[in-house]
Formats: C-alpha cells, structure tokens, sequence
C-alpha cells in the first residue's frame, strides 16, 4: 500500500531545535499547570464551604492559565523562529543507576498549540458548565475535576521527558474516569467510567513499555535526548517503539481497536464530552504521534500501522456514528471518526503530522461547540438524548441552531468553514502517500456528510417529535455565548491559522514539514472530496429531514444494526477479554482454596491424622509397652549390628 | 561520628510506652490510648530527627552503629546500625504506627467489638510491636534479626488471635505455623551460616559485614540460601506461600492488618535484599529464573483472584500478593534501578495498603463489620469524604502516576525491563488487572445507588481524617518529589550492587562507563 | 584365662596375695552434696519414725530446704574441680557439677510444689494416707483429720540423692546403684496423689513395673561389658576398647541393652510408652519435679557412658541414636497434637524435648555437650514452671487437666495464662525465651557436627510441636470463658516463688544466655 | 565348668524372666520375672568375674542383691495396694491411663 522508503521519510524531518532557557514570562510555565491544579485542590479538598465560590474560582484559574497561554504565544511569536523552543527544569524527579528523569518542561511550538487549545476551549467550557450545572449538588467536585483535568493535560503537553508525559497522560485518564463517572449514582455512569480507565490502561501499557524500551535503547527518556540520536537506532527497535506508542495513542484516542470505551464516556455531563472526549484529551495520542515524530520518521511500518489504524477508525466511526439515535453517541462516533483523520495523518510523515495538528485544532473548537450545542439541546429538552424525540428544533433554539449550523459546516468540510482547510489538506497528503489511501478518506468524508447531515435533520428540522412534557427553550446566556464564540471559532479558525497564523512554517521546527508532489492538483481532490460530502449530504437529507422520521427505530439492516451494537466492540471485549478473565480469576480462586490452601490444610491434616492413628499404639497396657521395649531393644541391637557389618 | 544510641533509644521507647500502656489500670482505656499515641508521635519525631542527621552521603555502609557483646558463645552481639534502606523503612513503620493507634481508636473498645482482649492490651501490643519492627530493619547482627523476625511473630498472633474477627484464632493459629515453618527454616540455614563462617574464619559469627565478605562456596549458598529464601518468601508472601495472608487479612482488625501487610510482610523483601542478595550472591543469581517465576505468577495469580473476590478483605490480601510480586521480580533482576525501585514499591505498598485497609475499616465500622463488598453500593452518596478517601486509596494501589506507588513500580518494570525484556513487558500487563480489580471493587461499592442499609450513614470524622490525611499526603508529594527517598535508597543500593557484584546492562547508546550503582 | 580347674579357694587366695585388697580412698568433700541429702533422707526418716505427727511437716520442710541449699553450696564450692575418687568409681567434673547444681535448684522448685498445700482445699497433693483404700470410709476420716503423709519428704531426699550419684557416677555398678535410688522412690512418689487415686496407683504399677524391667536390661548390658572390657569402670571399658578393637559382639550386644536402661529413663522412642501415663497419674508436683530432673540425670548418665566409656566405637552407636532421635521427636510431637489432657499432651512433649537434645548427643563433640546441658537447664525450668501452672488450674474436682477447661483462661487469670503461654512459647523454641537458646545450641552443634539431616528433621519436628504448643495459647487467649472453664487458685508463697523462679529463669535465659552458656562450654569435658 | 556355659544359662533365664513379663498377667509374676531377669544378670557378673580374674562382678552381684530386695520392698508395696483397691493383681486390669 505504501511505497516509500525511509530516505523519503526522512525527507522533511525536523532537526532538533536548540532548547532556550525559561525567561521572563516564560519562567512562569510552571504556573500553568499549578494554577488549575491549585483550583482543582482548592475544590476538592474544600468541602461545602466552597459550593458558593468554587466554581467561579475554577473559571478564573483556566482562564488564567488561557491568558498566561497567551502571553506566551505572543512571546513566542516575538522570537525567531529558532529560539521557540524552551525549557524549565525544576527538580530531579525520578533518578536511580543510569535513570533520570526530571520534573522538567518543554514549551515549543507544538506544545504552545496545545495549551491554547485547552485553556481556551477549556475556559470557554468552564464558564458554559457555569450554566449547565448550575442545579448540581456536587457542581464543586465537578469543576475541581475539570481543573485537575486541565492541569495534568497541560502537564502531558509540557512534559519535556516522556515519563513526566506519562503522569500527565494517566492524569487526564483519572479525570476522565472522574467526570464520566461524575453521576456515580447511575450504575451506567460507573461502569462506564471503570471501562474507559481500563481500556485506556491496556494503552498506557503500551506507554510504559515504549518508555522502556526508549531508556535501554537511548538511556534517556528525554525528547531530546531520544530525537536528537533517532538516526543512530536500527529501525527493527524504532518501530517497536512506534508500535508501543500506537497503542498508547490508540488507547487514549479511542482508535481501533481500543475504541470501545468513548461511546460509553458519553455517559458524563456534556461540558465533559466537549472538553475532554472531542476536544483535547482524546487528541493526546496525536499529539504522541507528532511529538514522536523522529522515531515514525524512521520506522515506515510503524507509520504504516499508524494509517491503518487510523483508516479503521475513521470507517467505524463514521459507521457508528451513521445509527445511533442518541445525539451525543453519534458525536462520539463522529469524534472517533475525526480523530482517526488526524491519527491517519500522523502516520504519514511529514506531510502529515502539520495536517494532523491543524485538524486537531479546528475540530478541537468545532467539535467542542458541537457538543456543547448537543448538551443546549437537552438541556432544552429534559436531558433526552433520543434524537428521534427532536425534530423542528430551529426555531425554538435559534442560537444553538445557529452555532450548530456553524459546527455541521465546519465538520463536513464546506468551505469556507474551518473544517474543510484541515480535512482538505489531510485528504491531500493522503493521496501523495497512496490514492488507495486518499480515496478511502474521500469515502469516509462523504459518510461524514451523510450522518451530520442526520443529525442536523433530526434534531432540528423535520415534524417535531418531542415527549409531552417536552417545552424546549433557548439557554442562559453564559451558554450560549461559548457557543458563539466556538462558532466563530469553527467558522474562522481554519483560515486563520492557515493564511495567518503560518501553521505549516510555525509547526515545522517541530514536527517536519514537505511539500506536496501530489498527483493530483489540489483543485481536483477538493472537487472530488466535495463532490462526496455532497452526495452524502444529500442522502442523509432525503432520508431523514424529507422522510417522516418513526419514533421506534426500525430494525434496520445488518450494519445498522452492527453500528447500534458499536461494530460489536463491546461484544468482542466482553468474550475474549472480560469473560475469560473471570473464568480464569474463578478457576484460580477454586486452585487457591482447593489446591494450594488444600495442600496446607492437607498436610495438618496428615499430621492430625497420623496422631489419632498412633496414639492408639499407647494401648495402656504395661505388658504392651514392655513389649515394644523389648522390639526397641532387638532394634538398637540389630541397628548396632548391622553398622558394625556394614 | 554520632554518637546519641539513635536506635536503641528509637526501639527502647516504644517499649517502654508498651509497659507503661500495659499496666495502667484496666478501667482506664481512654488514658491507654492517649498514652499510646504520644508515645508513637514521639518515636515518630524521633524518627525524624534521626533522618535529620543521617548522612546520605556517608561512606560507610551503616550509620549510628551500635555494638555490644551480647552471647560471645556463639559470636553474638547486639549490633544496630542503619542504612538507606533500613531507614525508609524504619520510617514507614514509625508513621503508620500512630496513624494506626488514631485510626483504631474505637476498633477495640469493649461495647463495640466481640474481641477477647482489653483496650489496653491492644495499643500495648501495637507498642511491642514497633519496637520489634524498628529492631527488625536495623539489626546487622543476623541473629539479632532473628530473633526479631521471629518475635514480631507473637504480637501480631495476639492481635490477630485477640482482636479478630468470628475466625481469628484459626487465622492466627495459621499465621503463626506458617510463618514458623518458614522461621524454623531459617533457623536452620542461619544455623549453617554460622558454622560455614566458623570454618571459614576459624571463630563463627553473625555480624552481617563479616559474613557478607566471606567466599562462600556455591554449593552451600544454594542450600543456605532456601532456607532464607522461603522464610522470606512465606512472610513476604510470595506465591505459592501466600495461603495465609487472606485468613489473616480477613480477619484481623484494621490497624492490625495495615501493619502486619504494610510493614511487617516488608521484611520478607527486605530480607531478600539485605540478606539473600549480598551473603549469596551466586545462589541468588543461581535461584533468580525460579523467584522470577514465582514473582511473574504472583503478580498475575493474585490480581486475578483478587477480581473475583466478594469480600474486601481478601481483597486487599490477594492484591497484596500481587504487589509483593513486583517487589520481589525488582529485587531478583539484579539492576540498580529495580533494587531502588523495590524499595520505594515497599514504602509505597505500605502506604496504600494503609490507606486501604484504615479507608476500608472505617467503613466497615459503620456497617457491622461486614467485608462483604455486595454489602455496600452508592456509599459515595451518604459518605463522600470517605469514598474520596477510597478513591484515593485505590488509586494508590493501583499506582497512577503522580503517585509513590507508581515511581516505586514503574522503577521496578523498568529494572525488569533492562535485565529481561520479555518479563518486564509481561509484568507490565499487570497493571492493567490491577485497575479492573480496584475499580470492580471501588464501582460496586462505593458508586451506584444507596443501598437502604446504608441510609444516614455517617461519614468520616475528624479524627478519621486526621489519620488517613497523612498517608495520602506523604503519597502524593512522595509521587512528586520522591527525592527524599531515593537520595538515602540510591546510595544503599549501590553499595549492594558492588557487594554482589553485577553491573547494570548498558544501554545501547550512552551506555555510561561509571553506573551510579559503582561509584563510591 | 584358662584357670578354669583352678578351685577356689585357691583363686581367692591368689587375688588376695596379688591384688592386696586396698580399702578406696574416698574424698568425701567431693562427694559431700549427695552426703548431705542422702544424709538427709536418713534423718527425714527418723523424723518419720520419732517425731510428733504435729511437728513432722515444719521439721521435714526446714530439713529438706536446708539440705537442698546446703548441698547446693557444697557443690558451689567443688566449683571447677576435676577428680576422681573412691577408687575411680565417682567424676566429679564440670557437666557433673552443673548439672548437679541444676538438679538441686530443679529440686528446691519441686520441694515447693510438693510443699504447697492451700490450693486443695483438704491439703496437699498427695494422699492423706496411701494404704487408706480409694474412697473408703477410713480415707475420708484421714481426710478429715488432716493427715498428711509426710513420708514423700524421705522419698523425695533420697531420689534427688540418686540423682546427683547418678550425675557422678563413673562406674556401671554405681551407676546402677544411682538409677535404683532415684527411681524406687519416684515409682512411690507417682502412686501418691489425693485425688485420682486409681489413676495415681495405675501409673505407679506401670512405672516400677517397667523401670524395673528396663533395669534389668541395663544390668544385664553391665555384665555383658563387665565380661568383655573386665571391667565396670567406664575409663577401664574406653581402654579396653582401644585394646582390643575385634571381639566386639559381646560389647555391642552390652552397650545396646545399657543404653535401653538410659533411654528408658530419658523416655526416648521406643522405650517412651510409660512417660505419657505416669506423667498423667502421678501428682502434678511430682510430675513436675520427675519431668525435670529424671531427665537431667540420665542425660548426664547417658553422656557419660557414651563419651568416656564408649568414645571409641562412637561410629557405631551414632547411627543407632541418630534413628531413635529421629523417632523420638517426630512421635512425640506428632502424637502430642492430638491430646486432650494437658498432662498428657506435656508428657509427649517432653518425649519430643528428648529426642531434641539426642541431637546434641549424636553430635558426639564439646559443643553438643554444651547444648545438651543448656537445653536440660531451660528444659527443667520451663517444665516445672508449667506444671506449677497445671497445679493451680482447678475445678470441682482437682485440677483440670483436660484441655477443654482452659478454653478462656486467659480472662479468668490474664497473669498464670501469660506464664504458661512463656512456658509454651519457650518449649516451642521461640527468641527471647530459654528454650530458643537451647534449640540454637542443640541445632548449631548437630550442624556443625555434620547431621544436617538430623537437625532438618529436628526443624520439622519443632514445626509439628509448635503447633500443639500453640493450640493452649488459643485456648487459654483467643477463647471465651464458657461454664467448663476452670478457675485459677491463688497458691502459697511457695508456688508462688516457684513459679516466679521457673518464669524468671525461662525468660533471663532467652535474653541473657551467656553467663550459662559459658559454664556449661567450660564445662564440657568429661574427667576420666 | 565353663564359665562361657554358665553366660548362656544367665542369658536363657534373661530371655526366660523378660519373656515372662511379657506374657503373665499377675503381677506377682511378673514382678518375680523381672527379679529372674536380675539374677541372670549377676549370674552372668559372677560368670565374667571368672574369666576376667578380678573380683568386680562378685561385688557387683551383691550389690544388685541388695538393690533387688530394696525393690521387692517397693514393688510389693504398689501391688498390694493396686490389688487391695482393686481385688485383682492382674498387670492388665489398671488400663484407665492410655492414649
């Protein structure tokens, strides 16, 4: 499928950047992350006394940290384009034999992205919560959680070592687990926070391994220690690493075939499915894979595997996302979808990893207004979920129906909404690795098309198909206004980061950057790929916005019914994973009382045995005992004799 | 040179509470305990005064040294002296004992519990028993050290037997064989040590330097070492010697169980590592493979029964195992950064256990007693705080990152790692049953719906919180900043490495020529 | 000797005029500790003969302790001697002279025991009158009255001389002499209990019933060595061994019905059968007193036969001991797991304890010597501590030995179940008690020795008692008082001094076993 | 006289006094066995002392002598009492201690 060797990859590979020392407003990085950490502490450990204050404090610690982001990025912006990389150590961390591992920060171009991507959507998202859960008893805990989130995301995006990137990483899973278990009292809720943390342990096990394997290869887990000496590692150990760190990524980015858990996370309060499982968390394994990039550079097949991966996800995404009923599922799906663009555009080197930030970017704002419109919605229409129970929803919501509008176009890939710079550049360097790759990313764009345009349909055109005691309202203002401004975002970004912002030459140091030689002109892909969110669109349109829309879902046809079943995922983990785990943890429990505890019981019992049998000898007969003292003295005298012979 | 008798003075004072504690008047439990915590916050101090003043950067192997002929018949003394490791642990025991005694306040009291000892007797033991454990860690005389490894034994048998549950005496009875057989092994193998070292030097002794620097033969190693070995192996536990820690576990009080699993079991590793390791160091490398195996099936063994469990108890014990799985795989891989990291795995399984079992406690108090995890749902909703603690505690043993338990694991599969790639790799799946089982656990009980049992439960009091806070302070900065720890381990383990003589791997690139483990 | 038709007269004649008959010159200091308590015996049994029924108890009691610490100081001030007298026939030396001290120690504990008087509520422990039939009329009216038989005193003084002559005796004959004068009043002593009286009398038949008998083969073994060594001296027999190394089957044939009369009295697998059931019948203060010092003495016997007489040939008598230490302890101990009646279940115990210092014995060097001594100290201490125990322990109808009474003890008396739980924990080798020290010794010198296989099965024996040790401990303080839970009598002063000495002494040796340890490793060589 | 013959005939009355308490059951009997057992002994002391030419085993046989009747004294006084409470001297009927 792909034809490339490891000189062509290398091609366009960033050298490594010289790391500056942390001045002026850049000695703050620590701040940061302390700043929502302090919230998130604050919060916690507060109790009641904080229900008043808490949230807004928690507002104003992310927004702190946005502002100090964008002071930075301004700093950054002042320097030259080879002083943007810097470094804040603060302490020996972990250190034992060889091993060193510091508590230590990198702010570079790539991380610098980041935190404005997770200040401001995380701020934006802060104050829409002010809304959203203003009647939750526990609201505190909800915002002291979404502080800690914020905190150990900034945390993985600084980290300048990979072990540091691991507690940030397994931090942003904690508050994961937290905010979807956030209504713990559903049963539903917790199994599905349980889920999310295991699955993405199996992908931190990947993570760890990765670190090892870096440390006895490097003897550094450093970044740049690791990428500056990429070149001097033979690919077999590179692409172990790269396949480590795969799954790393495919875990804590919902990729096949570690996917299963996001569908469930929808179980948490919306803000939590807009910040963390669409905007910023579950981007954190492309950030992986583009921070990597020295090792993918040089190890095609892990590349490779990265494509594939990301191919797969981006069908079952789509798939999933086209049956679902439930708004926020089908988001989910959507996210899946996305994300697997973005993963698939990592793995195709350096003509991707740009493409791959830029569309974590704009759906970052895109999807998190998405969801957020999402969580207007239910909030207007009792926090049902069933897009089959909305329908003619424009006119009683015109704000969200607006800034969702905004999102929908954005998704799809219509110019000239922010979605449709990065999607189109992605499809782009797909074709110049392989048209079999590129065609299949038009493909899943079309299908894109097809299920945004459903849910648009559903929920806001068509009969109104609302509950009785539905009377959908427009939200507070402190909702709607992150909703507008996300779809300023999902409107605007795109171009704006591409024709202003330089995304391509401000990311370059970092992650590599060539050129397109593509065969096909740019011209004719957006045309093609248009063409197909098009048809697409069409399709989704006619059937549901032009037909009657039936309460009841139908049955449906083989795949719908798979996509309603999450392509079986779930089924697969439950037989080959979960059940046979407790076969076996049952088996062992009946060995462990059985067989190891029976063999120390046993031998007691041997013991007390042969005592009851024994002392029976002592029959009370004196004439008995002098009989075995004449036996014992046969039996002295024979052992006597016999030693002497012998 | 130091010379205020740190340790005598450490261990003297317990005891001395011990019998102040032991012959107040029975009708005077209050005072017992208040008596019982001042006197452990005072050996808690000077704990850390003594850490203050230990010199992390000292040449010689043991600080604060102490010798004095104790029975010149057999070259016994009493010699005391400390070092890295024997320090962080000295330190555990001293912080878990008062957050024990604050913990367990209530545990014993006579109107609450069916138990046939008095209040009184129960902190006096706690006492005994700190005194026992500071001993244990800092005897460099081996026979001292086991005739403290063998002494624990009684305190914990009475608190167990006396203090536990409907079946305690069966489970102390069990504990107490169990770890005679391993005792008596011992006994018997030290027995040998010293004979070997009279015919090596001429006069047998059991000073711990001496016999380190003889040149044992091979063969004997490997039947000295057994007998070491599997009397550590049945305190540590490690599979398959385990079969008495759930009995125990499950039946001993709280503080009993944070300190018997938390501290006391610690001995078994740290015999490993202080004894098995340097004094037979070709048995050891011969043994390795097999304790590997024991190690690698511990791990997964007790995580795995521990996801089937219905009660928390056993739980925890089944999850203990697992843990001393990885302790023991991080000393049995002869790498710097597996030694240290066994260590901190210690000091961090210590604190979590505490956490677990004092968290698990408190709710059980507040249910009757019952360690039945289908005994409790929703409790989240009536006890926040206590499930934060909860939460908390799990999240501890399941080593998340920012955590001492992730460091002190993390440390240990990366030592596998360098010596053993595929073992490190496997053991790293671990973790990943590790979490289903402490969130199966944290899921049913703590989340879900309140179950009408448990309306109006209260939740943690003041001096609940004032005992669990401190665990998982020390947690959380010790996860960030565990410099503290492996300033004193590093040092220690190093001096172990060039005892035993193996060198860390190198790595592919940058192998450095001088390992921290070899620098003087 | 082919002198067969020589006649006589004739050959008295002849050893008259070659061998002039010497009378043995005999320094009576060394020999002044038995002296005095055999002396003692004799006046005890004139005080039984002339004094005033009133006054015989006070007279007895200052005869015997005074004796007892007199003798005591005699042996103190033999301290370090080194000597042979009455012809050879006597050694006093260093294992004789500590473990004599030991005996006299052990015995002044057991005179306390017997002495005690307040804990039945009708008088001491043995019967009022022993010829009175069990449960007859003229028994209760002894009873009544008050009587005591004050005859054990004499008993008693006449065995513990028996001991100390068994301790020093260098000859077969008197070594026999020895065994008899302990033994004879023992089998009476175990026939005298107050209460029980059936059993009491049972375990006194079978006692003298089979220490008799095992006395015969002792004595028949003597002639077998006399007729082959010409000799009873056992320095006489050690060169006579070296002489003539062939023509060894007499020997063997004697060594091994000799050490049948030793190990009956140090109750070793298979001549054990009557340990259980005298243990059980006798008086606890007997039992107590028997339990600690019999042993200490026919170890000592048993040492010295094997190390002077038979240092030689110890290739051939190590294999067959080293099978009967073997079965002693895995029988006892395994055995003892099993019991019901704490007597009982101490007396199998005891029989493990022995099998214990037979690896000290099989050892064959200085150090087992040393450990075995060690052993026997701390062994009789903590034996007649808990027997003290067992005395104090009562119900409605004397003690109450089964086990099922202790169930709870812990509550009704938290200090006597401590002390016994000390006895118990020091019995099962625990640090910090005596019996660890011992074990340590005893283990040490096999393994130096080279019988790790021993030691090993030693180990797994210890193992198998800990268990049965442990059980009481359960009983006493993980159980509830129920209603067959006995209760503990507060004693006298003099039980109460025994067992604070029996505790002291367990304890002090575990923590400080030097001083001990040090005597008994400058005292580990035989005189010969 | 062979003073060798005169070994054997003390150990046939050895082997003849310890088969006899092994198979009578008065206790009379078998005390006066075990009485057998002991003048086999000093029967085979007097033997030796002939062949060894020195005087010990006399003086040892009449030692044993005296020891023998010191335990007649003590022997007959336990039976009869055991045959005064229990009208019986069998050696087998005492059986309460066992086990």
């Amino acid at each position: 499928m792909i034809n490339a060797s490891a000189a062509v990859w290398a091609e366009g590979a960033p050298t490594l950047q010289e790391v500056m020392p942390a001045e002026g407003v850049f000695s703050l990085i620590w701040l940061l992350i302390a700043l929502p950490l302090l919230g998130a502490t604050v919060l916690l450990l507060g109790g009641r006394r904080t229900n008043t204050w808490g949230p807004y404090l928690a507002v104003l610690t992310v927004s702190a940290s946005a502002i100090l982001g964008i002071l930075m990025v301004v700093g950054l912006m002042d320097r030259g384009a080879e002083e943007r990389s810097i470094g804040q150590s603060l302490f020996t961390w972990v250190f034992a034999g060889q091993f060193e591992a510091n508590m230590a920060f990198q702010l570079d171009q790539l991380s610098m992205v980041f935190v404005l991507l997770i200040t401001v959507v995380g701020a934006l998202i802060h104050v829409y919560s002010l809304g959203y859960m203003q009647h939750d008893p526990n609201r505190r805990k909800f915002f002291g959680y979404l502080n800690l989130f914020v905190a150990a995301m900034l945390l993985l995006v600084l980290a300048n070592n990979y072990l540091l990137l691991y507690v940030g990483w397994e931090g942003v899973g904690l508050a994961s687990y937290l905010l979807i278990g956030f209504w713990q009292h559903k049963p539903s809720a917790a199994a599905a926070a349980k889920k999310a943390f295991i699955i993405n342990r199996v992908g931190d096990v990947g993570l760890s391994i990765a670190i090892m394997v870096i440390f006895v290869t490097f003897g550094s887990v450093t970044f740049d220690d690791v990428f500056g000496q990429a070149s001097e590692v033979n690919e077999g150990t590179l692409t172990a690493i790269g396949l480590l760190l795969l799954l790393a990524a495919a875990g804590k980015s919902a990729q096949f075939p570690l996917q299963a858990w996001l569908l469930d996370a929808m179980e948490g309060p919306t803000p939590v499915s807009a910040l963390i499982h669409a905007a910023t968390m579950v981007t954190a394994g492309v950030y992986l894979i583009a921070r990597s990039n020295a090792i993918y550079d040089r190890a095609v097949w892990a590349a490779t595997a990265v494509v594939v991966v990301g191919l797969i996800t981006i069908f079952m995404g789509a798939i999933i996302g086209s049956a679902k009923d439930d708004i926020k599922k089908s988001l989910a799906g959507s996210t899946m979808s996305q994300i697997g663009y973005m993963v698939m555009a990592a793995g195709l080197g350096p003509i991707g990893y740009v493409f791959a930030i830029f569309h974590l970017l704009t759906h970052g704002v895109f999807k998190a207004g998405l969801f957020l419109g999402a969580g207007s919605v239910m909030h207007g229409m009792n926090d049902n979920v069933n897009m089959r129970r909305y329908g003619a929803l424009r006119a009683a919501m015109v704000v969200t129906f607006i800034t969702f509008m905004a999102g929908y176009l954005a998704i799809i890939g219509i110019p000239p909404f922010s979605g449709f710079w990065s999607k189109d550049e992605i499809i782009h360097a797909a074709f110049e690795r392989s048209p079999i790759i590129g065609s299949l990313a038009i493909l899943a764009a079309g299908i894109t098309g097809f299920y945004m345009t459903r849910m648009v349909a559903m929920t806001f055109f068509g009969k109104a198909r609302w509950e009785d005691d539905a009377h959908p309202h427009e939200s507070p203002k402190v909702m709607t206004i992150p909703l507008i401004i996300l779809a300023l975002g999902s409107t605007f970004l795109g171009m704006a980061l591409l024709f202003w912002g330089n995304i391509e030459t401000w990311l370059e140091p970092v992650v590599g950057f060539s050129t397109s030689t593509s065969p096909l002109s740019t011209e004719a892909v957006i045309a093609i790929s248009l063409t197909f969110v098009i048809i697409g669109s069409i399709i989704g349109w006619i059937s549901y916005a032009r037909r009657e829309v039936p309460i009841v879902a139908p049955r449906g046809s083989l795949l719908t019914r798979a996509a309603r079943a999450d392509l079986y995922g779930d089924a697969v983990n439950e037989g080959l994973i979960v059940r046979p785990s407790f076969w076996l943890s049952r088996l062992l429990i009946w060995f462990d009382g059985r067989v190891v505890d029976g063999l120390v019981n046993g031998s007691a019992a041997l013991v007390g045995g042969a005592s009851g049998r024994m002392r029976r000898y002592q029959s009370g007969f004196a004439r008995s005992y002098a009989l075995s003292m004449v036996g014992g003295t046969v039996l002295v005298l024979l052992a006597l004799v016999l030693v002497r012979l012998s | 040179m130091n010379t205020f008798p740190w340790l005598t003075a450490l261990g003297a004072l317990p005891l001395i509470g011990s019998v102040v504690v032991a012959l107040l008047p029975r009708s005077q439990p209050r005072l017992a305990k208040q008596i019982a915590l001042v006197i452990a916050l005072a050996t808690l101090a000077m704990t850390i005064a003594m850490a203050l003043s230990f010199d992390g950067a000292s040449t010689e192997q043991f600080q604060f040294v102490e010798t004095y002929p104790w029975i010149p018949a057999f070259g016994i003394s009493y010699s005391v002296g400390i070092d890295g490791i024997g320090l962080v642990l000295v330190a555990l025991a001293a912080t878990l004992v008062p957050v024990v005694i604050l913990a367990g306040w209530h545990d014993v009291d006579d109107a609450s519990s069916r138990t046939t000892g008095s209040v009184k007797g129960y902190f006096a033991l706690i006492l005994v028993l700190e005194t026992l454990m500071i001993g244990v860690f800092s005897s460099i005389d081996l026979f001292l050290f086991y005739v403290f490894f063998e002494a624990m034994l009684i305190p914990v048998y009475f608190m167990i037997g006396r203090y536990g549950g409907p079946q305690r005496s069966y489970a102390a009875v069990k504990f107490l064989l169990y770890s005679l057989v391993g005792g008596l092994l011992m006994l018997a193998a030290l027995i040998g040590l010293y004979v070997v070292s009279a015919n090596l030097t001429g006069t047998g002794t059991f000073d711990y330097l001496t016999l380190v620097g003889l040149d044992i033969d091979p063969g004997m190693q490997k039947v000295l070492f057994l007998g070491f070995f599997l009397a550590f192996a049945i305190k540590a536990p490690l599979w398959p010697f385990h079969t008495w820690l759930p009995d125990a576990a499950a039946q001993s009080k709280a503080g009993t169980s944070v300190l018997l699993i938390g501290v006391l079991d610690k001995v078994g590793t740290f015999g490993m590592i202080r004894y098995c390791l340097p004094i037979f160091p070709a048995a050891s490398e011969f043994y390795a493979p097999v304790v590997i195996g024991m190690a690698l099936i511990g791990i997964f063994y007790g995580a795995f029964v521990a996801l089937g469990q219905h009660d928390m108890k056993r739980l925890f014990a089944y999850s203990s195992m697992s843990h001393f799985g990885f302790i023991a795989l991080g000393i049995f891989v002869f790498t710097t950064i597996g030694e240290s990291g066994s260590v901190v795995y210690m000091i961090a399984h210590g604190l979590s256990t505490a956490a677990l079992f004092l968290t698990a406690g408190f709710l059980m108090e507040r249910r009757g007693g019952s360690s039945v995890i289908s005994d409790y749902s929703g409790v989240n909703k009536a006890a926040p705080v206590l499930a934060g603690f909860f939460l908390f505690a799990a999240l501890s043993s399941l080593a998340l990152p920012g955590l001492v338990s992730f460091v002190g694991e993390f440390m240990v599969l990366l030592g596998a790692f360098q010596k053993y790639m595929f073992v490190g790799a496997l053991a790293t799946f671990g973790i990943v049953i590790t979490a289903a089982y402490v969130l199966r656990l944290y899921q049913k009980s703590m989340t879900g719906p309140l179950l009408p049992a448990l309306e109006g439960m209260k939740d943690l009091r003041g001096r609940e919180i004032a005992a669990l806070m401190p665990i998982a302070v020390i947690t959380l900065v010790l996860g960030l900043f565990p410099a503290p720890v492996l300033n004193v381990i590093n040092p220690a383990v190093g001096t172990l490495m060039t005892t035993i003589g193996v060198t860390d791997p190198p790595t592919t690139l940058n192998p450095s020529t001088t390992a921290e483990g070899t620098q003087e | 000797m082919n002198s067969a038709s020589t006649s006589v007269p004739a050959l008295v004649g002849r050893f008259a005029s070659e061998t002039p008959f010497e009378l043995p010159v005999i320094d009576y200091r060394l020999i002044l500790p038995i002296l005095i308590i055999l002396g003692a015996g004799v006046v005890s049994v004139l005080i039984e003969a002339f004094a005033p029924r009133r006054a015989r108890r006070p007279l007895q009691l200052v005869l015997v302790f005074v004796s007892l610490i007199a003798a005591f100081i005699a042996v103190i001030d033999l301290a370090k001697t080194q000597a042979l007298t009455a012809a050879g026939s006597i050694a006093v030396d260093g294992p004789a002279l500590v473990m004599q001290g030991t005996l006299l120690i052990l015995s002044l504990l057991g005179a306390m025991l017997m002495a005690e008087r307040t804990l039945d509520p009708s008088g001491d422990a043995f019967a009022p009158r022993a010829s009175a039939l069990p449960g007859s009329e003229d028994e209760k009216q002894f009873a009544a009255r008050g009587y005591l038989q004050t005859e054990v005193w004499s008993l008693f003084l006449f065995a513990v001389g028996g001991m100390l002559l068994f301790t020093v005796a260098n000859d077969l004959l008197i070594m026999f002499v020895a065994l008899e004068v302990m033994s004879l009043p023992l089998y009476l002593l175990a026939g005298l209990a107050r209460r029980r009286r059936l059993l009491s009398q049972e375990a006194a038949m079978k006692y003298f019933i089979l220490g008799a008998f095992s006395s015969a083969f002792f004595l028949y073994g003597a002639a077998l060595i006399y007729g082959y060594a010409g000799s009873i001296d056992l320095p006489a027999i050690a060169d006579a061994l070296s002489a003539k190394p062939s023509e060894s089957s007499l020997m063997l044939i004697g060594l091994g019905m000799l050490l049948v009369g030793l190990l009956f009295k140090i109750g070793a697998v298979p001549f054990h059968q009557w340990t259980p059931d005298v243990y059980q019948g006798a008086p606890t203060p007997v039992t107590g007193f028997m339990a600690a010092t019999v042993k200490i003495a026919a170890f000592v016997a048993l040492f010295r036969v094997l190390y002077v007489g038979f240092g030689g040939v110890r290739w051939d008598w190590e294999p067959m001991l080293w099978i009967v230490a073997i079965l002693t302890m895995l029988v006892g101990s395994i055995i003892a797991v099993t019991q019901t009646d704490i007597k009982r279940m101490l007396a199998y115990s005891s029989i493990a304890q022995a099998g214990f210092i037979l690896v000290g014995v099989v050892a064959a060097s200085p150090e087992g010597l040393a450990g075995a001594m060690f052993y026997l100290v701390t062994y009789g201490f903590t034996t007649i501590g808990a027997f003290a125990v067992i005395m104090l322990v009562r119900d409605g109808n004397g003690e109450a030995t089964h086990l099922s009474s202790w169930a709870g003890l812990a509550k009704r008396s938290p200090l006597v179940a401590t002390l016994f739980a000390i006895f118990m924990l020091s019995l099962a080798g625990i640090p910090l008690t005596g019996g660890f020290i011992g074990k340590f010794s005893v283990f040490t010198a096999g393994i130096a020795a080279g019988d790790t296989s021993l030691v090993l099965v030693a180990v797994v024996a210890s193992i198998i008692a800990a268990f049965f040790y442990v059980r009481v401990i359960v009983l006493m303080f993980f159980s509830e008082p129920n209603d067959q839970t006995a209760v503990v009598v507060i004693p006298s002063v003099f039980t109460t001094v025994a067992l604070a000495a029996a505790a002291t002494i367990t304890v002090v040796l575990g923590v400080v076993p030097q001083p001990l340890l040090e005597l008994v490793a400058h005292a580990d060589v035989f005189v010969r | 006289m062979n003073p060798s013959n005169v070994v054997i005939l003390s150990a046939i009355l050895f082997s003849i006094g310890a088969v006899g308490v092994l198979v009578r059951r008065n206790a009379i009997i078998v005390f006066m066995c075990v009485e057998l057992m002991l003048n086999a002994a000093n029967l085979a002391f007097v033997a030796f002392a002939r062949t060894s030419g020195n005087l010990d085993g006399q003086v040892v046989a009449f030692f044993v002598m005296v020891v023998a009747a010191a335990e007649v004294v003590v022997g007959l006084a336990i039976i009869v009492t055991i045959f005064r409470t229990r009208r019986s001297a069998s050696i087998d009927e005492p059986n309460l201690l066992k086990y």
